[in-house]
């Protein structure tokens, strides 16, 4: 049964330095919120784990919470790049950062493994490429064909963090619109935290919708807003406008650092 | 009427497409040209975003691949983990449609690192979907803004398999969609040699004439005798395409 | 794009001597229209292929369509067992029945496998068990921490046969309740045919539906009351009482020629 | 009150069931126990059914795996690959029911022929999803009437893994879960001994003495000294038994 607790104390519970942790939602249902909590907290030498680090990580990264990413497209999407990332990976700055680097399809039969307890994960990809030689993948041989196809190491977090819609009072969660890798992010993990627009008596099952149990969940902590700049379908829309305002504040170590101070460690929780 | 080079880029895209064409786009140029002709010649045109949703209608051009509208307009949407491997892995796409940083004659693309892996010049995002989309597509459409620095005689990363080192490479490694047919630039299309498999100069664009071409081109750019100048963009596709507005 | 046509022309065209076969619905959807044509049709020496056989493979056993089976349960569920199957297995009548044994997970793998284009299916199972030796399983050891997991050969049908509650004019289709491996089951398949209860306009996305594009799919047949004596969900009940006849009818072998003869055979195409 | 054995059956296994277990059940007795036992003292158990259905609550008993009101009842439904890969292969399950046709002195079970495989005298319905359940669920509970006949000596077919041979087999097989912990009969409850791992008679039905158990087994079976009687089934248990119908 997850427990229905405040953010802070969630974070603080959960998340541990030195953890491999992964804050999942692909371009829909980033949890932000949590993310900054991590900032607040001064988590340092996480391996962060995700398929698009966007704005979340780079703010991890830029504020020195991250010895290692592992991930498979790092960019600001339809923006550009991701000065934090790029300063880490060009110049070491705050801290050097060590890559695991994939490709999409790779990390999502990576996370599938975690979620099925399965050691690999299999798929057709990676041929042909450079990528194949800088980063874990190896090939099998079907033992009834003899084809060999590749193999990706399971992604078992010891942290899944994600946002979604919805929560009951048991604490049961549902995700509805574009659903990424949410779901196996958290049952590849061995903690896991869901963050939620809303606490509601009950869930109405919705088109599209995905309901995690309860049961399958560490915790849940309830964060209004929790997904801005991302989107939350059906709360509110992308905030495009700061995806492209983020270009600029980013790119200049001591706005960013300013703006963070102001917008993250000055802040605090905004949720009730 | 007056078009940019952009406009030109993404009608001679959309021109490639035939109506009922299963895509595979990600945001921005192959975007744009998807739409226009779903809204022109090809309404029949099935979007597939790697965000998981399958059959989007955009009515305005995403700004990022998980728009909130793609979900909405979707005849289904699927987790990440299944579109890549029920959808493009086992086959179902018939066009794959990528950008990059550099290409090189044999459409290879690297969308990486410039300079060196461990000390890069510049830190690119990576290979995101591209790996599989080249390999498992049944065509590769590449767009790209063609000069010396894009186009290049040796890629910093081969992030991304187009025809390796020409004929026979695909079938060696065992990638079994036909690689990069058609790249579409600001000056021209360019498309794989039958027989080695390196890029030719197949069409100009208006305006533009094959010198251009090789003086954007960072190799010995082969070029087609005789290459035909593409036609320029219809009133109807440019109002087609400006009436696509990118989401607020 | 998938056509919409007669469910005899589907059949003619779909399914041919020799095949490998499989209808799928697990207990919900149960494609016994589409079954009940293949066995007027007079197709022979067939491979089925499904999780549990029950009262549509019965049939088409007993009538001698099938040379074999891939499967992981036979029984007729919360009843008994499968006479027709017995027969075949015990007596070979009306003709022997090769058996390929599976366990349910082994099947799901491995139909998961079929639908994602990979030669093999990876799960951990069959262990200690005297079925290893009588399957298709094997040992592939993960390249990364060297442990043996178990592996099953994709299952890539000729033809995959489900039932679903409705299709739009297009043929996109839905199916929703207890879905069971119904997509991978047409995923995997080289050619695939969806039977629905109704066409309607457009289709509503609902709760816990799926939705299956009309291009994934070769053909789309009408079959109102297709999935009986199965059930279909929002559509009519599981006929359960016809599931305890079944036993009766089902354990002499005249009777059941005599069955088969007058709804089957002689009954035709019910479908407008 | 009377009773009938059954009734016995699916009140003693529903009593090894604590509130918020997560339990995957097969139809039949298993069905019935772990929904009394939810009617009961253990409101909060967590019923998933093999048809993808997780945390159904049926009002009826449900004849089949895949009755609608289990998925109208259920807190979510997912599909057959996905409930076997990433809920009962990843070790969510606390405990998995299952019955049989045959058990050993092991508690391996034979579901699949009596007789030669390839020349059964019975061909019985086979395994289906019971060797994962043994293998992955933490705890597995059988419910099985005794007899000489089902209780034997030597099984036909080992469909579904109990502990083997004995102590150590499991971890030598690497099956994550205990395996089969408790074994309900229409006589009594055996557990398996904890040096052993040979089942052993811990508990006997009112009524019943363990020599009844005796020749209702193929084996030497061995019993706990002074074996004790479990408590009768209380009014409560058989109103709530009794009042979960069948579903018509």
């Amino acid at each position: 049964m997850a427990d229905l607790v405040p953010l802070t104390e969630a974070i603080a519970e959960l998340v541990r330095d030195g953890d491999v942790v992964a804050l999942e939602g692909f371009t829909h249902l980033i949890p932000h919120a949590a993310g900054h909590e991590v900032i607040r907290q001064g988590r340092r030498d996480l391996t962060l784990v995700r398929l698009t680090p966007d704005l979340v990580y780079d703010q991890l990264i830029g504020m020195g919470c991250a010895r290692k990413l592992v991930f498979s497209w790092g960019g600001n999407p339809g923006v550009g790049s991701l000065h934090r990332f790029r300063d880490a990976v060009e110049n070491g700055w705050p801290r050097p950062l060590e890559l695991e680097e994939h490709s999409h399809a790779g990390m999502a039969a990576a996370y599938a493994a975690g979620a099925a307890n399965l050691p690999f994960g299999v798929l057709r990809g990676y041929r042909g490429t450079d990528l194949a030689k800088r980063t874990r993948v190896a090939l099998v041989a079907c033992p009834f064909t003899g084809e060999e196809v590749e193999a990706v190491p399971a992604i078992r977090p010891d942290v899944g963090i994600v946002h979604a819609q919805q929560a009951d009072e048991a604490g049961n969660v549902q995700i509805w619109g574009i659903t990424g890798v949410q779901k196996e992010a958290v049952l590849a993990s061995a903690r896991s935290l869901v963050t939620v627009e809303e606490v509601v008596p009950r869930l109405e099952l919705r088109p599209g919708g995905t309901v995690l149990p309860s049961w399958a969940i560490t915790a849940v902590a309830l964060a209004p807003g929790g997904a801005h700049p991302s989107y939350a379908h059906g709360y509110y829309d992308r905030d495009n406008a700061f995806y492209l305002a983020w270009d600029a504040i980013s790119r200049d170590r001591d706005r960013f650092a300013e703006w963070m101070e102001r917008h993250v460690l000055q802040a605090g929780v905004t949720v009730p | 009427m007056t078009y940019t080079a952009e406009e030109m880029m993404a009608v001679a895209a959309a021109r490639r497409l035939e109506d009922g064409m299963v895509c595979f786009v990600g945001i921005g140029l192959p975007s744009r040209a998807a739409n226009l002709a779903r809204a022109t010649h090809a309404p029949g045109c099935v979007l597939i975003y790697e965000s998981g949703t399958i059959g989007a209608k955009p009515q305005h051009l995403p700004l990022s691949i998980g728009d909130g509208e793609l979900a909405e307009t979707a005849d289904a949407v699927v987790s990440v983990p299944e579109i890549f491997s029920y959808w493009l892995q086992a086959g179902r796409i018939d066009v794959g449609f990528l950008g990059a940083a550099q290409i090189d004659r044999y459409g290879n693309l690297n969308s990486t690192v410039i300079g060196d892996y461990h000390d890069p010049k510049v830190r690119l995002p990576g290979a995101g979907g591209a790996p599989e989309i080249a390999m498992s597509s049944r065509q590769t459409f590449v767009m790209l803004r063609q000069s010396p620095r894009t186009f290049v005689e040796r890629l910093d990363f081969r992030s991304t398999p187009g025809h390796g080192d020409g004929y026979g490479f695909r079938d060696r490694l065992g990638l079994p969609g036909a690689g990069v047919t058609v790249v579409v630039t600001d000056l021209g299309i360019l498309e794989p040699d039958p027989e080695s498999r390196e890029l030719t100069l197949t069409q100009v664009h208006p305006g533009v004439v094959p010198d251009d071409v090789r003086k954007a081109t960072g190799w010995e750019l082969r070029v087609l005798g005789g290459v035909p100048t593409g036609k320029e963009p219809t009133p109807r596709e440019l109002e087609a395409l400006r009436s696509l507005k990118i989401a607020a």
